[in-house]
């Protein structure tokens, strides 16, 4: 979701002002360098000059908001996670100037404030650590293990060798395999519940009326007894577990009356 | 070389001198690639042999040279002192290029193990981009720990001894700065003194037992 | 720079002193793949250094040691003693990739254990060779488990504690389910469209199945 994370809308030819345009150009490029909001905010609290932990989070929250309506006027496209934490800004902005309601739930402003400083801070240090783990003595860098394979080699074994990824993706390939079907028996007379259940999820969104259970069967399979017999029986199952999720109402008059189903509105 | 170690070695089960045993681990840290527990030393040693005396002794005769016998988690290798690594030039394994996303995924993992997919998430505010983790993985630097006991049991995520061999770390212990930042309270998922600020927090609680389900036997099939 | 006319290599182009050059040979010698003459030495070293009198230094340094400096032709190159060769035994091995078919059972075994062989034909859609899981029964990956309590009572099929210990797992119930795997960029390619219905469990029925799942987790500390 966050690999692009800002993509800069067509270019509108409105600014013709040379100033702008190189201020708006700088501007994109430096948004796509950002991952995400975080390191954006971590970015831009580098600029007060002060420890992380005496950064004004008031004056960072003002310096974020700014940003993205800047953002917004040379009409960047903003992904999701950045307008969430500017609401949440805006939110934790208005609960710093204002002063404290008793009465109210939750965190105060100082607390989430607290918060976002320690988020930046650990994110800082995570990032100082990963340049410190990147400048030890690597591996086949600095440090070297033996060149030579063994050469006093009597005895022979073969071992056979598969990694952890090898296991998972033979794994996720069978079972996410096309033509993937049990061998063991022949469905083409049988419809699944989960069958039953993805085409009647689709279609009770217009059933605001009671409708016969019988008429949700699928085209074809209305005149083969056997055909017939398995989806009944699967329309009938998966009504009921519509029922449970509080989708559906059923209904029947009497014993082997037609089963009737609408529509919940009131979810 | 020493008459006392001898006699003491050679009293029960007659187990060859000290001084043999530490030729002993000298030739198969030699030769074996990857780092060797004592265990594996043992196994191979006659019986009665004490591969942790020997290979303590073995440390010592190497302290300053070329080659340095080092310590990987709880197992033991031999590698090139890392002042002379400008000779092996010629040697030098060019590793695909890690993502900064990839680098930083890395230290959260070292310093926060075992640590969840969320947790990662949370530290960095953004997700973790398809192929960050499979590139960590692959790189045997990175393996599943064991799922954590919260809601949805997820997968977490814990450091190997390939990753201590390439960053020629004895433990997860000695990863630089851990004290400093436990001490600063950023390996928390809280900052410290009490501020319990309640934060929108993504745990991916959403889908509960999903993947248990998926990992488990069919329910018919199951005879607990 | 001008006290040139010392007779001693070592301030003449500034070579390292000898014990530094003996420390640099012993390095290359253990990092180079292959037995390397005193011209590739020096062509490495620093300028004015004299790799033959650090090779002599160093053979005298390693006698009687468990790793020796030995000449081959025209070449140096280390290798272990010869009477120690018998530690080295178990070394000599040679490694092969598990086939496809082998793979992809012992996957089954590890995500869906204790598992019969019709399941795990079931699962693969194709039969299962007796040589296949026996070949993985050899390697000490999978045992037989209980006899499942269905018609026949068939032999069911588990992992080691070797599988573990191979895999980097603790517990086979730390693998990560195929939902974890697809957030984690760990399939290699996204099924096609549709085939995500036929993953029982994730689509978005999460309170129809949650049940099931709960019914499903195995004993909480159960251990193979």
């Amino acid at each position: 979701m966050a690999d692009r994370p800002i993509a800069a809308n067509d270019a509108e030819p409105e600014w013709d002002a040379v100033a702008s345009r190189r201020a708006a150009e700088a501007l994109i490029v430096d948004v796509d360098g950002f991952e995400g909001p975080l390191d954006l905010l971590l970015t831009l609290s580098r600029t007060q000059k002060v420890d992380l932990r005496r950064v004004s989070i008031l004056q960072l929250t003002e310096q974020y908001l700014v940003f993205i309506e800047q953002a917004r006027t040379l009409r960047i496209e903003l992904a999701a996670d950045y307008l969430v934490m500017a609401a949440w800004l805006a939110f934790l902005k208005s609960r710093l100037l204002l002063p404290p309601d008793p009465t109210e739930e939750g965190p105060s402003g100082e607390e989430m404030a607290a918060y976002l400083a320690f988020q930046l801070e650990r994110l800082a240090a995570m990032r100082d650590c990963a340049a410190k783990l990147m400048a030890r003595d690597r591996l086949f860098q600095d440090r070297f293990p033996r060149g030579a394979s063994d050469e006093i080699t009597t005895a022979r074994k073969i071992t056979y060798s598969a990694g952890l990824l090898d296991l998972m993706q033979a794994y996720a390939r069978i079972r996410t395999r096309d033509d993937f079907r049990p061998f063991v028996m022949d469905r083409d007379h049988v419809l699944t519940m989960e069958q039953a259940l993805d085409r009647m999820r689709g279609l009770i969104g217009y059933a605001g009326d009671w409708t016969d259970l019988m008429s949700y069967l699928p085209d074809g399979w209305q005149l083969d007894p056997q055909r017939r017999r398995s989806a009944t029986a699967a329309n009938f199952a998966a009504a009921l577990e519509l029922a449970k999720a509080g989708r559906v109402q059923i209904r029947q008059t009497e014993s082997f009356a037609p089963i009737e189903l609408r529509r919940r509105d009131d979810r | 070389m020493s008459d006392a170690h001898d006699a003491r070695g050679e009293s029960l089960f007659r187990a060859p001198p000290l001084a043999e045993q530490e030729r002993m681990v000298e030739a198969m840290l030699f030769a074996s690639p990857a780092p060797m527990t004592l265990a594996e030393m043992e196994a191979r040693m006659p019986h009665g042999s004490d591969p942790a005396e020997a290979v303590q002794l073995l440390r010592r005769r190497y302290e300053g040279r070329g080659v340095q016998v080092t310590r990987v988690g709880d197992a033991w290798a031999m590698r090139t002192a890392a002042d002379l690594g400008f000779l092996m030039a010629r040697e030098t394994v060019e590793t695909r290029k890690l993502s900064r996303a990839a680098i930083e995924t890395l230290a959260i993992i070292a310093y926060h193990q075992p640590v969840t997919r969320a947790e990662i998430e949370e530290i960095r505010g953004v997700s973790v981009s398809r192929g960050t983790v499979d590139q960590l993985i692959e790189l045997e630097w990175v393996r599943f720990g064991r799922r954590k006991m919260t809601p949805g049991r997820p997968v977490t995520y814990v450091v190997t001894q390939g990753f201590l061999d390439h960053f020629g770390l004895e433990s997860a212990r000695d990863l630089p700065g851990l004290k400093e930042l436990r001490e600063a309270g950023l390996l928390e998922s809280r900052p410290p003194e009490g501020a319990e600020a309640e934060l929108p927090r993504d745990d991916g609680t959403g889908d509960m037992f999903e993947d248990d389900a998926e990992a488990q036997l069919p329910p018919e099939d199951e005879d607990f």
